[in-house]
């Protein structure tokens, strides 16, 4: 197994809508991650592109559509594709991409762009359901991470109090982050207080759709001593799908990302995440699901996250800062283009890059996570200084 | 095969349909809204050029595919060209027969790299050619929205 | 270090215009079975990744990725959704394998095309949104315009590529698990009707349900599970310009790079003299011999006289698509490249039936991803594990 | 952020801008129809419905009884191996109450929905629906629920043909 670093990342503003074209969005993203590299298109052996749904872009095989503005023009050009998981999923691949020997470099790039579909994203997320057994009953995605937060709440007696002080803290977090969308220093009460979308969750306690793109650059451990003295390395990866049949799963705890946490924090030599981890970045598209998939990255026990999180331990300053990017829920959710905010955010933390966000107590390991599918898919990675 | 039972009586056998139907609106892009905006307002069709690589892209890109430099040059574009290949459509989307035959060209105008996709008219299916010369047709002024579809055709130049 | 990969379990149910009996969930799991059977393995404990190739619109879900795992055995392991055609899923097994976390992996891809019931939108769905798809007209004029170039730079005739067509779908009828075997004559393709002239409607290959599994193994396990493992000795993959206004219409430039990656690989430097035969795309006729061009089995413009000639018959120089291929066997799309490295594996193994050629060592299987995409993939598969 | 990042490129646009033209847009309605084969599980699932009753799939080796019934056992991987009726109530293990409609529409009157797991398959076999002839503050995580069916004649084969699930009530 080869060592694999991250060498340079970009990333575009996440706001409800931009201009540029889907294409456009991948080409900002993945110039800026290789200008910060120091290296030109010319370097690059291999491109991964991630991208969710081609029902939002409205571009069937959108991938295809997007290989050019990644960098793709006459090269390997993949993409992977693991619902909302793939923002961490696309960099695991372009792990092996390098790790396999099969490139030197490989550049990943991350794109979403939900303003095509009209009047919202949600009619997208009609179809991502069984068509005998669910879509009959006209659903609406909001009514699975419902019934998923009131099982968490049901099973641990967490108040609702506790899961928006989530809320609260990444969004004041994204106040830091020159790209955030819904950046804002908000109350818990002004959680509890905004509009009930499918109790348990508030508006306020969903993270906005968005259009945007991110890029990292990933490099074998020669180019990468070549390229820069100031690498972040890939210690672990996992992932891991659970059933289909969602509603024979006891949703109070993501096994799923629990089975992915393992198999990263086993190839990374991790025995205590708990200790080992200095910085984390779980997928927060609502706000419970940091906590969820805080226990579930085996960073607390289960139902202790809450806890953690009333204590000031998952603050920017805490002995745990968690999604000190400002996450989904501040900088916003433009799907597989998370990545910007997850493996990104770590790299950028790890190498000392993160600016204002900089967590202060020196990280040297550090942890994200993206979920996807149908409360189903989890992809964990590792990164070390 | 693999299952333990299966039926054999055809009638059992469901089917369920459905569909994965939404409204789209596509913003044409930071080089797509000057392209569009240059052939509503003035019927001119434009590029823009990688000096590095010497090529000028119809339509206009903001980087350039092969070396990523990030394109500022708008350069104007002839609406002439050569037909470079051509197909006649005797088939429609719905799979039925056309009433009449559509002709697809690829036509590479003056000075672009490449060639764009558009139909040509006011010319018979057995008297086209590659390497014909063909210009473009444009709509109306005040019927120009700002599309592809604001050039009606290629036609054959006379 | 590099690790040699064997293709050790293969299953697949035959290919069909349609399968109303089984769901999606049911096909797929009637050929992983078959292919961890063959294998010998348990998929619950014996295989450490699985990898599945789909994109959402052929399937009819928003993230079809959801659907995958239960009938793969494939729950709470890892698993993932590659959108690309079945080779794309092998290059990624075959990375996996590479960097040691991996020592098993299953690939999947199949085919449900008969349950869409608007293919021809979709296709259009995949066209440029603002510069393409609003001029309309059914997608696959694409083809036309590519025939007319290719035959334009090359001079390949129209009868040459309805050799092609005939070639193929007579090869099918020794392939019990292919779609549309036929006895064809040249003229009843240039007679069929002209859809995209110079593209007539027997050009084209019609589109069948399948689903094709297979398990890739390192050296070390391979040992274990079968008797006949076939060496995966060179893969590559290549997007040429997704513009249909910079490509290069006569060249099939993505199969060129992909080839010239999967050679390397496997060490092959005169592809004519240490290919013994060739599983090649056929989505259209003509591509069967602009792909041929593009591996370098032939030089360009020669592909159209050899099959005239019979080069690549079943007892030619090069038989190619002995399959049937796409246009006999049925367009499977994202399953595709895996029919044709499933014929491989078949041919090499020994298991072809009627249709098994002799003394072949080595044979190399390509797919495209159709229309309107300008992508494909290479593998090379051999009874030598090569370097 | 990093030291070379200076800028972060994005055009923002609101809708306004949309809608009024100020940039130029393409608009398409793609046409995407599909008939999926239900197959022998979920094809004997809606017939069953269309009866008026809920059917499970046995797996002989875990021992389980799976609904929605499937014709392989994930967990085992290998087919399962008979089919078994269930009873038609249940326990509720997740709930909402929902706001929004299926196109994120917002609605006064809440629809409550939920998963039930289902008496007779084995523990946590549920699928989703409805609830029902229940107060939204009634509503609670564990409670027993009973389908009620649309009438004979209205059923066609489909989830629909439950109405929703009402609370169970005492000695039922």
């Amino acid at each position: 197994m080869r060592d694999v670093a991250v060498i340079g990342a970009g990333m575009t503003m996440f706001r409800r809508r931009l201009k540029e074209t889907g294409k456009e969005l991948c080409y900002e993203a993945a110039k800026m991650a290789l200008d910060s590299a120091g290296i030109t298109l010319k370097d690059v052996d291999n491109v991964v592109l991630g991208s969710a749904p081609d029902a939002f872009d409205g571009i069937h095989m959108k991938g295809e559509n997007l290989s050019d503005g990644s960098g793709g023009y006459r090269k390997p050009y993949m993409r992977v594709f693991t619902g909302g998981g793939t923002g961490v999923f696309a960099p695991i691949a372009g792990w092996w991409h390098v790790a396999s020997g099969m490139a030197d470099i490989c550049l990943v790039v991350c794109e979403e762009k939900m303003s095509c579909i009209q009047p919202h994203p949600q009619a997208a997320f009609a179809h991502i359901w069984d068509p005998i057994l669910d879509r009959p009953l006209k659903p609406n995605l909001v009514w699975i991470f419902a019934m998923e937060m009131n099982r968490y709440m049901h099973v641990h007696n967490v108040s609702k109090e506790d899961i928006a002080l989530v809320a609260v803290k990444n969004k004041n977090n994204a106040l830091d982050h020159p790209c955030a969308q819904l950046a804002a220093k908000i109350t818990v009460d002004d959680v509890l207080n905004s509009e009930m979308m499918a109790w348990p969750v508030n508006k306020l306690d969903i993270s906005p759709p968005s259009d945007g793109a991110a890029a990292l650059v990933l490099a074998s451990k020669d180019m990468a001593s070549k390229l820069t003295d100031n690498p972040v390395w890939i210690s672990g990866v996992g992932w891991s799908i659970d059933s289909t049949m969602w509603t024979n799963r006891d949703l109070y705890f993501p096994e799923y990302v629990a089975k992915a946490a393992k198999m990263a924090y086993k190839m990374a030599r991790i025995d205590n995440p708990k200790k080992d981890i200095d910085v984390a970045e779980p997928y927060d598209p609502f706000d419970y699901k940091e906590l969820h998939h805080m226990e579930g990255l085996l960073l607390c026990d289960k139902g202790q996250a809450p806890i953690l999180t009333k204590e000031g331990v998952t603050q920017r300053d805490g002995d745990l800062p968690v999604c000190p990017s400002g996450g989904l829920l501040g900088v916003g959710n433009p799907i597989a283009a998370t990545m910007g905010v997850k493996a990104c955010e770590i790299y950028w933390q790890l190498s000392g890059q993160a600016g204002k966000r900089q967590v202060p107590n020196d990280p040297r390991t550090g942890v994200c996570q993206a979920w996807g599918d149908l409360m189903q898919f989890g992809s964990v990675m590792v990164m070390r200084k | 095969m693999a299952m333990l039972e299966k039926t054999t009586d055809v009638r059992a056998l469901r089917h369920w349909e459905g569909d994965m139907e939404a409204d789209y609106i596509y913003t044409t892009g930071i080089a797509g809204d000057k392209f569009f905006k240059e052939i509503k307002e003035n019927a001119k069709i434009t590029g823009t050029k990688c000096k590095k690589c010497e090529i000028v892209y119809v339509p206009p890109r903001m980087y350039c595919e092969r070396c990523f430099e990030n394109l500022e040059q708008w350069v104007d574009v002839s609406d002439k060209g050569i037909v470079h290949t051509y197909t006649i459509c005797n088939m429609d989307l719905d799979g039925s027969k056309m009433d009449k035959p559509v002709i697809m060209a690829v036509i590479k105008l003056d000075g672009m790299h490449g060639g764009i996709i558009h139909k040509l008219g006011e010319v018979n299916p057995e008297n086209v050619k590659i390497g014909m010369r063909v210009q473009a047709i444009f709509k109306n002024k005040k019927e120009r929205v700002g599309s592809i579809l604001d050039i009606k055709y290629f036609k054959p130049v006379k | 270090m590099v690790r040699k990969v064997a293709v050790v379990g293969i299953g697949y149910t035959g290919f069909s215009s349609s399968t109303p009996d089984v769901s999606w969930k049911e096909i797929m799991f009637q050929a992983a079975t078959r292919a961890y059977e063959d294998a010998g393995i348990n998929p619950r404990k014996d295989v450490d990744s699985f990898i599945t190739c789909a994109e959402d619109y052929w399937e009819g879900f928003s993230i079809f990725d959801e659907f995958v795992p239960d009938q793969l055995g494939a729950v709470l392991r890892p698993t993932c959704t590659v959108c690309g055609d079945g080779i794309y899923g092998l290059a990624n097994a075959y990375m996996q394998i590479q960097t040691g976390l991996m020592d098993v992996v299953a690939v999947e891809a199949h085919s449900k095309i008969s349950e869409l019931l608007t293919y021809n939108d979709v296709v259009a769905f995949a066209m440029d949104p603002i510069y393409n798809r609003p001029l309309g007209g059914h997608p696959y004029y694409i083809a036309g315009l590519e025939m007319r170039r290719y035959m334009e730079e090359t001079g390949t005739t129209e009868e040459q590529c309805a050799e092609v067509v005939k070639k193929n779908k007579e090869n099918a009828l020794r392939n019990p698990d292919a779609a549309y075997g036929a006895k064809m004559d040249v003229e009843g393709v240039l007679n069929s009707e002209k859809v995209f002239a110079p593209l007539k409607q027997l050009d084209i290959s019609p589109l069948a349900d399948g689903c094709v599994v297979m398990v890739l193994s390192s050296d070390d396990y391979a040992k274990k599970f079968t008797s006949k493992p076939i060496w995966i000795r060179g893969i590559g993959w290549a997007s040429d310009t997704p513009w249909l206004e910079t490509r290069n219409w006569g060249e099939a430039v993505y199969a060129k790079l992909s080839a010239e990656k999967a050679y390397k690989l496997a060490g092959i430097n005169e592809p004519k003299k240490e290919i013994d035969f060739a599983e090649v795309d056929d989505k259209f006729s003509y591509k069967e011999l602009q792909h041929l061009e593009a591996l370098g089995l032939c030089r360009k413009g020669e592909a159209g006289k050899l099959v005239e000639e019979g080069a690549f018959g079943v007892d030619g120089i090069l038989p190619v698509n002995v399959s049937g291929g796409l246009l006999g066997v049925g367009n499977t799309l994202e399953a595709s490249g895996l029919q044709k490295t499933l014929e491989l594996v078949l041919q090499l193994r020994g298991d072809a039936g009627k249709r098994q050629l002799k003394d072949v060592k080595t044979g190399i299987a390509q797919s495209w991803r159709g229309i309107p995409t300008n992508s494909g993939a290479v593998v090379i598969l051999g009874t030598d594990g090569g370097g | 952020m990093t030291e070379k990042i200076k800028h972060f490129p994005g055009e923002k646009l609101s809708q306004k801008q949309i809608d009024e033209g100020e940039v130029t847009t393409v608009k398409h309605s793609p046409n995407v129809k599909y008939a999926w084969s239900c197959g022998e599980a979920m094809s004997r699932f809606l017939n069953e419905m269309k009866k008026g009753k809920l059917i499970g799939r046995k797996c002989n080796k875990c021992g389980r009884i799976l609904f929605p019934p499937r014709m392989f056992c994930e967990e085992c991987f290998r087919p399962t191996n008979e089919w078994v009726y269930l009873k038609d109530t249940g326990k509720i293990m997740t709930f909402s109450k929902s706001y929004l409609d299926t196109n994120a529409k917002r609605i006064k009157e809440p629809i409550l929905v939920g998963v039930i797991a289902i008496e007779g398959a084995s523990e946590n076999m549920g699928f989703m629906h409805y609830f029902g002839e229940m107060d939204p503050d009634e509503i609670k995580i564990g409670m027993r629920v009973k389908a009620v069916w649309k009438d004979e004649k209205e059923r066609e084969g489909a989830v629909t043909d439950i109405k929703y699930f009402r609370p169970l009530k005492e000695g039922e």
